[in-house]
C-alpha cells in the first residue's frame, strides 16, 4: 500500500498526514513537489490541508494549475484512489473532479472545532470499514467550507448516493443547529461518480490517535487500505 | 500598454453570506433604506501591446479559465488603451 | 558623499535630542547625511536601543542551566531539553501599528515574531498571544478586537503554526493604546542552532525573501513616540503581511539552515536593513559594505534612506561564504524568493552603505547598536502620590454582598473572566497534530512528535496588580505563570517578557518600571526560571494618560512524560478537591472588588515566593505520582471562579461540594 | 431604487500579496504580455429612495466608515436610478 502526498506551496497539513500515515498505519509514504510531473507508483493520492498560494484568488484554484494535477487527472480516471482534504478538496472541485463549490463560511470568519459527521454512503473506497458507528467525532478548520451546488446537481448528488458525511450532532441528526459553515444539506464530503474521488472538509489526520481527542478519523484510512488489498487481490 | 478592468460577479441565485452581513450591519448603524448588497471581485491588469492586438479574446481566455469559478461566477471587462 | 541639509526640524522629527545629535557629530567628525540621520533615528530609537531601559535590564537574572544562547544576543532564547532538542522561543509587542490599523499591526506582528524564531534554526509549533483593549461597551473597541483577532488568525492559519494559548483583558486605560504581544514558540536540533552574527571579512550578504517597498518607514520610531493627534497622519506607513510569502521564507530559511549553507541570518523587523547590517557586523566585530540599488524593489524610485529605513516584512539579511551562494540561490529559486547578493562583509568594523557605487553612509556599527556605542540613560523614579489614595483604601468598608450566587454569575460573565472560546474557535489551533491540551486550559501543552516529551506554554500578566503594586503585581505574574505551567503537570523551565509601560520620561512611569523589573527579578530568582529575552514597549500612552504597567510573561514548561498532561477540568465525579496553599481574604485589586467599586482598588495582593514555591512543588509531586485528575491555580474570580471554570469540561459538565 | 456601484481600492503603494501570486500564475500559464494584476473588491447596493433625494452623501459615509478601510483602501462609486 503506497500514498502519494502531493505538496504545494502554502500545504500545511502535508507533514501531519505524513504523520500518521507512517507512524499510526505503517504504511509507505512519498511527498510529491506540485512541479514534478509523475506519481510514484501510488495507490492513493493525498490532497492535503493547508493554504495552498496563500488561498489567493480562490482556495485551491492556482494549485490546480500545477504540472502534477494533469498526472493526477489521468491517475483519477484510470480509477486510482483520490482523496482531498480541505484545501485538497477545494482543489477537486477547482478541477472539476468533484462538482460544486465552497465558499465563505456564512459565520464568515475561520472555524477550528470538533464536529460531528454522519456517514451517509458506508459503500465507498473510503467508508467501508465503518461497521455501525455511523456518527464520526473529526475536526475541521477552515474559513471557506460553505459547500454550494444548485438544486438541480444536488438532486444528482442524492440520486447517485454521492454524498458521503453530513454536519451532525452526536446522535447523529442533521439539523441546521448542526451545520457549522451554512454548507447546502450539510455537506461535509462528496465522492465523484464512480466512486474513487472523496473531498472532505473534515481533517482526518488530526483524528486518528486518541491523545489529540479521537480517533475516528482512522476509518477513513484504514477503509483506504482495505479497499486497496482487496483491489490488489481481484487484479 | 493596454488596462483591462476585470469584473467578477456571483451569478444570481448563488449565496452571497458576505454581502448578508453587511447588510445587517448597515442596517444596525441606521442605514436602513439599503435593500440588498452584492459582493463581487475587480481585477485591474496592465498588458503590454506594442503592435495593438485586439485582445479580448485573451482576456476572455484569462476570465474563463482562471479569474472566475465558471461553477458561481459570470465576468465582464472593458479594454483601456493607452497611448 | 551626499550632500548633507540637516535642519533643526529634520532633527527633532527624527526623535533625535540635541545631546544625540551632538554626540553624532562627534562620532563622524562631520555633518551626517540624510541617510546617515535616518540610520541613527531608527537605531536610537527607544525600539532599537533600549536606552532607557537596558540598564535595568541587565539586572535581570539572565544565568541558568540548559541556555544555549546569552540573553539579549540573539534572535531568541534557547533553552536546552535533552535528546539533542532545544525549545526557541520570545515574545514582541505590535501596540503601536495596531492601535492605527489592527488588521495588518497583529498580523506583522505574528509575521515578524515567527521570524525571529526560524531565524535561530527552529521550527516554529505553536503561537501564543497576549491582547489588551479598553472596555467592550464602545464600537471602536469592539472593532479592534475583532479585527486583531482576525488578523492574528489570518497570518497564523495560512502560515501553519496552531495558536494554542492566550489571554485577553479589557481595562479602561487600554481603550486608545491596546498592547497586542505575541509570542512563538519552536523546536531545533541542537546542531541546527544558528547566530546571528556577520562572521568573516569577504562572506557575501544578502537580502532574501520579498521585494522592498515604502511600507513602514519610520515603523521604529514611530514606536517610541506616544499615540497623539499628530500621529494619526502617519497612517499610509502601515506594513502589509503576506503570510504566503512568509510561509516560503519559513521553508526556505529552515532548508539553507539544515544544510548549514550560512553564517548568520537576522530577520527585518523594526528598522529593517538598518537594524539587519548594523546589528549582525556589531555583534561579530566586523563591518558591511553593502549597496541599496542591488536591494530587489516594490516600488520605483526609492531613495537609499526609504530602502535603508523600510520595513517591508517577510525579508532576511544572510551572510553566506561565497563558495556557497549558488546553493543557497538554488534553494531559494525553489520557493519562488529573491535571494539578492548586495554586498560582503569587512573587517573595519564600519557600515558603509552605497548607491550604485557611491557611498551615501560610513559610521562604525558600534556607535549604533544597543549594548555597544548606542546611548544608555538612567531615568528619574517617584513613587505616584495616586497610589497612596488607591492602596489605602479600606476593604472592610465594603458591605458584605446579600446574593453571593449573583456576584458568582456577574464574574463568570465579566469580560476579563468569561470564556474566550469565541476568539480561539477563529485559530487553527491543531495544525501540526501535536496539541493535545487545547486552548482553554491554565496553559497549552504541544507534544514532541517521535518522543514521549511534551512542552508546557503559557502567557500571563494582570495588569490592575501591577498598577496598584508593580513590584508585587510583577512576582505575581512570574508566579501566575508557573501555577499555569505546573497545573498542566509540567516543569518551569524559562520565561520570556514584554514590558509594556508608558512614558520612561515620566518620573512615576519609571518608578513601577523599575519596580517590576524588581519584582521580576526576585520572582525568576527563587523560581528558577531565568530571563532569556523580549521586548520593552514604551509610550504605551492616550490622551488620558500612561496605560497599568503591564509586564507579560511568557513562560515555557518541559513534560518529561507527556502522559501526566493535566487540564484544569474535573474528570469524574466524587473526585476529592483540595484547596493547595492558605487561603487569606485578600480581595484588594480583585475583579470582585472592581464589580463593586468600577475601578481596581486597595492593594494587589502580596506574594511569598518561599512558600509559593513550596505550593507548586506540592502539587507538581502529586501529578508526578499520578494522584491528580485535575489541577487549576486561583487567578481573577478567586477561588469561586477557579471551581466554576474546572466544571466546565467540554466533554461533560461537572458539580461540586464545598465546605468552606 | 437607485443603485450604487462601489469600487474600493488599494491605496497606490500598499502591497497586494494577492496580485503578485496571480501575476506569477499568469506567467508561469503563459500569458507573459501581462505586466501587473491589482485586486480590488466592488459592492452593488439596492437603495429605496422614494423621494429622490441626493444619496452621493450617505454612501460616502457608508464606504467610510463600513466598507473601505481607510488606512490602505480609496473607494469610487456612481449612482444609477431606477424608475
Amino acid at each position: 500500500m503506497r500514498f502519494n502526498i502531493i505538496v504545494f506551496p502554502g500545504s500545511n497539513c502535508d507533514y501531519d498526514t505524513y504523520f500518521v500515515l507512517k507512524n499510526v498505519f505503517h504504511c509507505k509514504v512519498d511527498f510529491i513537489w506540485h512541479k514534478q510531473d509523475k506519481l510514484k507508483n501510488a495507490d492513493c493520492v493525498i490532497l492535503p490541508g493547508g493554504f495552498s498560494y496563500g488561498d489567493y484568488l480562490r482556495p485551491g484554484a492556482i494549485a490546480s494549475f500545477s504540472p502534477i494535477m494533469q498526472e493526477l487527472k489521468k491517475f483519477a480516471q484510470r480509477g486510482g484512489l483520490v482523496l482531498g482534504i480541505c484545501n485538497g478538496f477545494q482543489m477537486l472541485l477547482e478541477m472539476g473532479l468533484l462538482p460544486g463549490s465552497l465558499m465563505l463560511n456564512n459565520t464568515l470568519s475561520f472555524i477550528c472545532r470538533n464536529v460531528y459527521i454522519k456517514v451517509i454512503n458506508m459503500h465507498t473506497p473510503f467508508t467501508n470499514t465503518i461497521a455501525e458507528k455511523n456518527v464520526l467525532k473529526i475536526p475541521i478548520a477552515h474559513k471557506e467550507g460553505n459547500y454550494f451546488i444548485d438544486e438541480e446537481k444536488l438532486k444528482e448528488l442524492q440520486k447517485n448516493n454521492q454524498i458521503v458525511f453530513q454536519y451532525c450532532d452526536k446522535q447523529g441528526n442533521t439539523t441546521e443547529y448542526t451545520n457549522p459553515n451554512g454548507s447546502v444539506n450539510n455537506i461535509a464530503g462528496i465522492i465523484n461518480k464512480n466512486g474513487n474521488v472523496l473531498g472532505m472538509m473534515p481533517h482526518p489526520e488530526r483524528a486518528s490517535e486518541m491523545i489529540l481527542g479521537s480517533d475516528d478519523g482512522k476509518f477513513i484510512f484504514q477503509s483506504i487500505i482495505a479497499s486497496t488489498f482487496a483491489n490488489h487481490h481481484k487484479i | 500598454m493596454c488596462k483591462a478592468n476585470i469584473h467578477i460577479k456571483l451569478k444570481s441565485g448563488v449565496h452571497d453570506p458576505q454581502g448578508k452581513v453587511i447588510l445587517n450591519t448597515l442596517h444596525t448603524l441606521g442605514f436602513d433604506n439599503v435593500k440588498s448588497v452584492r459582493t463581487s471581485k475587480y481585477f485591474e491588469l496592465e498588458i503590454e501591446n506594442e503592435n495593438n492586438m485586439d485582445l479580448t479574446e485573451q482576456i476572455d481566455k484569462i476570465c474563463d479559465e482562471v479569474l472566475a469559478n465558471p461553477n458561481i461566477e459570470i465576468y465582464e471587462f472593458n479594454l483601456e488603451n493607452h497611448s | 558623499m551626499e550632500k548633507s541639509i540637516i535642519t533643526k526640524e529634520l532633527i527633532s522629527e527624527h526623535g533625535l535630542s540635541e545631546e544625540e545629535y551632538q554626540r553624532i557629530l562627534e562620532i563622524l567628525g562631520r555633518e551626517p547625511t540624510i541617510t546617515e540621520l535616518g540610520i541613527f533615528s531608527v537605531m536610537w530609537s527607544e525600539h532599537a536601543s533600549y536606552k532607557n531601559s537596558i540598564a535595568l535590564l541587565k539586572t535581570l537574572p539572565r544565568e541558568g542551566i540548559g541556555l544555549l544562547t546569552k540573553t539579549g544576543e540573539e534572535n531568541a532564547g534557547v533553552v536546552d531539553i535533552g535528546d539533542n532538542l532545544a525549545v526557541a522561543f520570545k515574545i514582541e509587542s505590535h501596540n503601536h501599528p495596531s492601535a492605527l490599523e489592527p488588521y495588518q499591526g497583529a498580523a506583522t506582528g505574528v509575521g515578524g515574531i515567527m521570524r525571529d524564531i526560524f531565524t535561530m534554526g527552529a521550527r516554529p509549533i505553536a503561537s501564543l498571544n497576549s491582547l489588551r483593549f479598553g472596555n467592550l461597551d464602545t464600537p471602536e473597541v469592539r472593532h479592534l478586537l475583532k479585527n486583531v483577532v482576525r488578523g492574528i488568525a489570518d497570518y497564523g492559519n495560512c502560515l501553519g503554526v496552531p495558536t494554542v494559548a492566550g489571554e485577553i483583558y479589557f481595562e479602561h486605560s487600554y481603550t486608545t493604546n491596546p498592547l497586542i504581544n505575541v509570542m512563538t514558540v519552536g523546536i531545533l536540533e541542537h546542531q541546527d542552532l544558528t547566530t546571528a552574527g556577520a562572521y568573516g571579512p569577504g562572506n557575501y550578504v544578502l537580502v532574501v525573501g520579498s521585494a522592498t517597498g515604502r511600507d513602514g518607514i519610520h515603523g521604529a520610531t514611530f514606536a517610541s513616540e506616544e499615540l497623539t493627534e499628530k500621529s494619526e497622519k502617519k497612517r499610509t506607513s502601515v506594513q502589509v503581511g503576506d503570510p504566503f510569502t512568509e510561509k516560503l521564507l519559513l521553508e526556505a530559511t529552515l532548508e539553507i539552515i539544515k544544510h548549514d549553507l550560512i553564517v548568520g541570518i537576522q530577520d527585518m523587523g523594526a528598522a529593517g536593513l538598518t537594524c539587519c547590517t548594523s546589528e549582525m557586523s556589531a555583534k561579530a566585530n566586523t563591518g558591511m559594505d553593502i549597496d541599496v540599488s542591488l536591494v530587489p524593489q516594490r516600488e520605483t524610485g526609492m531613495t537609499p534612506y526609504e530602502i535603508m529605513l523600510s520595513e517591508s516584512q517577510e525579508r532576511m539579511l544572510v551572510v553566506v561564504k561565497p563558495e556557497n551562494l549558488q546553493k543557497v540561490e538554488k534553494i531559494f529559486t525553489k520557493w519562488d524568493l529573491h535571494s539578492v547578493k548586495i554586498g560582503e562583509v569587512t573587517n573595519d568594523k564600519i557600515l558603509r552603505v552605497r548607491n550604485n557605487g557611491k557611498i551615501v553612509a560610513e559610521i562604525p556599527t558600534e556607535s549604533l547598536v544597543a549594548g555597544f556605542g548606542a546611548p544608555v540613560y538612567h531615568r528619574q523614579k517617584e513613587k505616584p502620590k495616586y497610589l497612596n489614595r488607591l492602596n489605602s483604601f479600606d476593604i472592610t468598608s465594603i458591605h458584605k454582598p446579600d446574593n453571593y450566587n449573583q456576584i458568582l454569575v456577574d464574574l463568570l460573565k465579566s469580560p476579563n473572566i468569561a470564556s474566550k472560546n469565541y476568539v480561539y474557535h477563529q485559530y487553527d489551533y491543531m495544525v501540526q497534530i501535536n496539541s493535545i491540551v487545547a486552548p482553554g486550559s491554565d496553559s497549552a501543552v504541544c507534544r514532541i512528535k517521535n518522543s514521549n516529551k511534551a512542552i508546557a506554554m503559557t502567557v500571563d500578566c494582570n495588569g490592575p496588580y501591577c498598577y496598584l503594586n508593580p513590584y508585587e503585581g510583577a512576582k505575581g505574574a512570574v508566579a501566575e505563570a508557573c501555577r499555569n505551567i505546573i497545573c498542566a503537570g509540567a516543569k518551569p523551565l524559562a520565561i520570556t517578557n514584554c514590558l509594556n509601560f508608558g512614558n520612561p520620561y515620566n518620573k512615576e512611569v519609571y518608578w513601577a518600571f523599575a519596580e517590576v523589573i524588581r519584582g521580576i527579578s526576585d520572582a525568576c530568582r527563587e523560581f528558577g526560571t531565568p530571563v532569556t529575552g523580549g521586548n520593552v514597549s514604551f509610550y504605551n500612552e492616550s490622551p488620558g494618560g500612561a496605560v497599568y504597567p503591564t509586564p507579560v510573561i511568557g513562560m515555557i514548561g518541559i513534560l518529561e512524560d507527556l502522559n501526566f498532561a493535566t487540564t484544569q477540568y474535573f474528570q469524574h465525579a466524587d473526585d476529592i478537591i483540595v484547596l493547595l496553599g492558605e487561603h487569606c481574604n485578600e480581595i484588594g485589586a480583585s475583579e470582585y472588588l472592581k464589580l463593586r467599586i468600577g475601578e481596581p482598588i486597595a492593594n494587589a495582593p502580596k506574594v511569598d515566593l518561599i512558600y509559593e514555591k513550596k505550593v507548586q512543588n506540592v502539587c507538581y509531586q502529586a501529578i508526578r505520582q499520578g494522584i491528580v485528575s485535575s489541577a487549576h491555580d486561583c487567578s481573577e474570580g478567586g477561588l469561586a471562579v477557579a471551581l466554576a471554570e474546572s466544571c466546565f469540561n467540554r466533554e461533560c459538565l461537572f458539580g461540586a461540594k464545598i465546605d468552606l
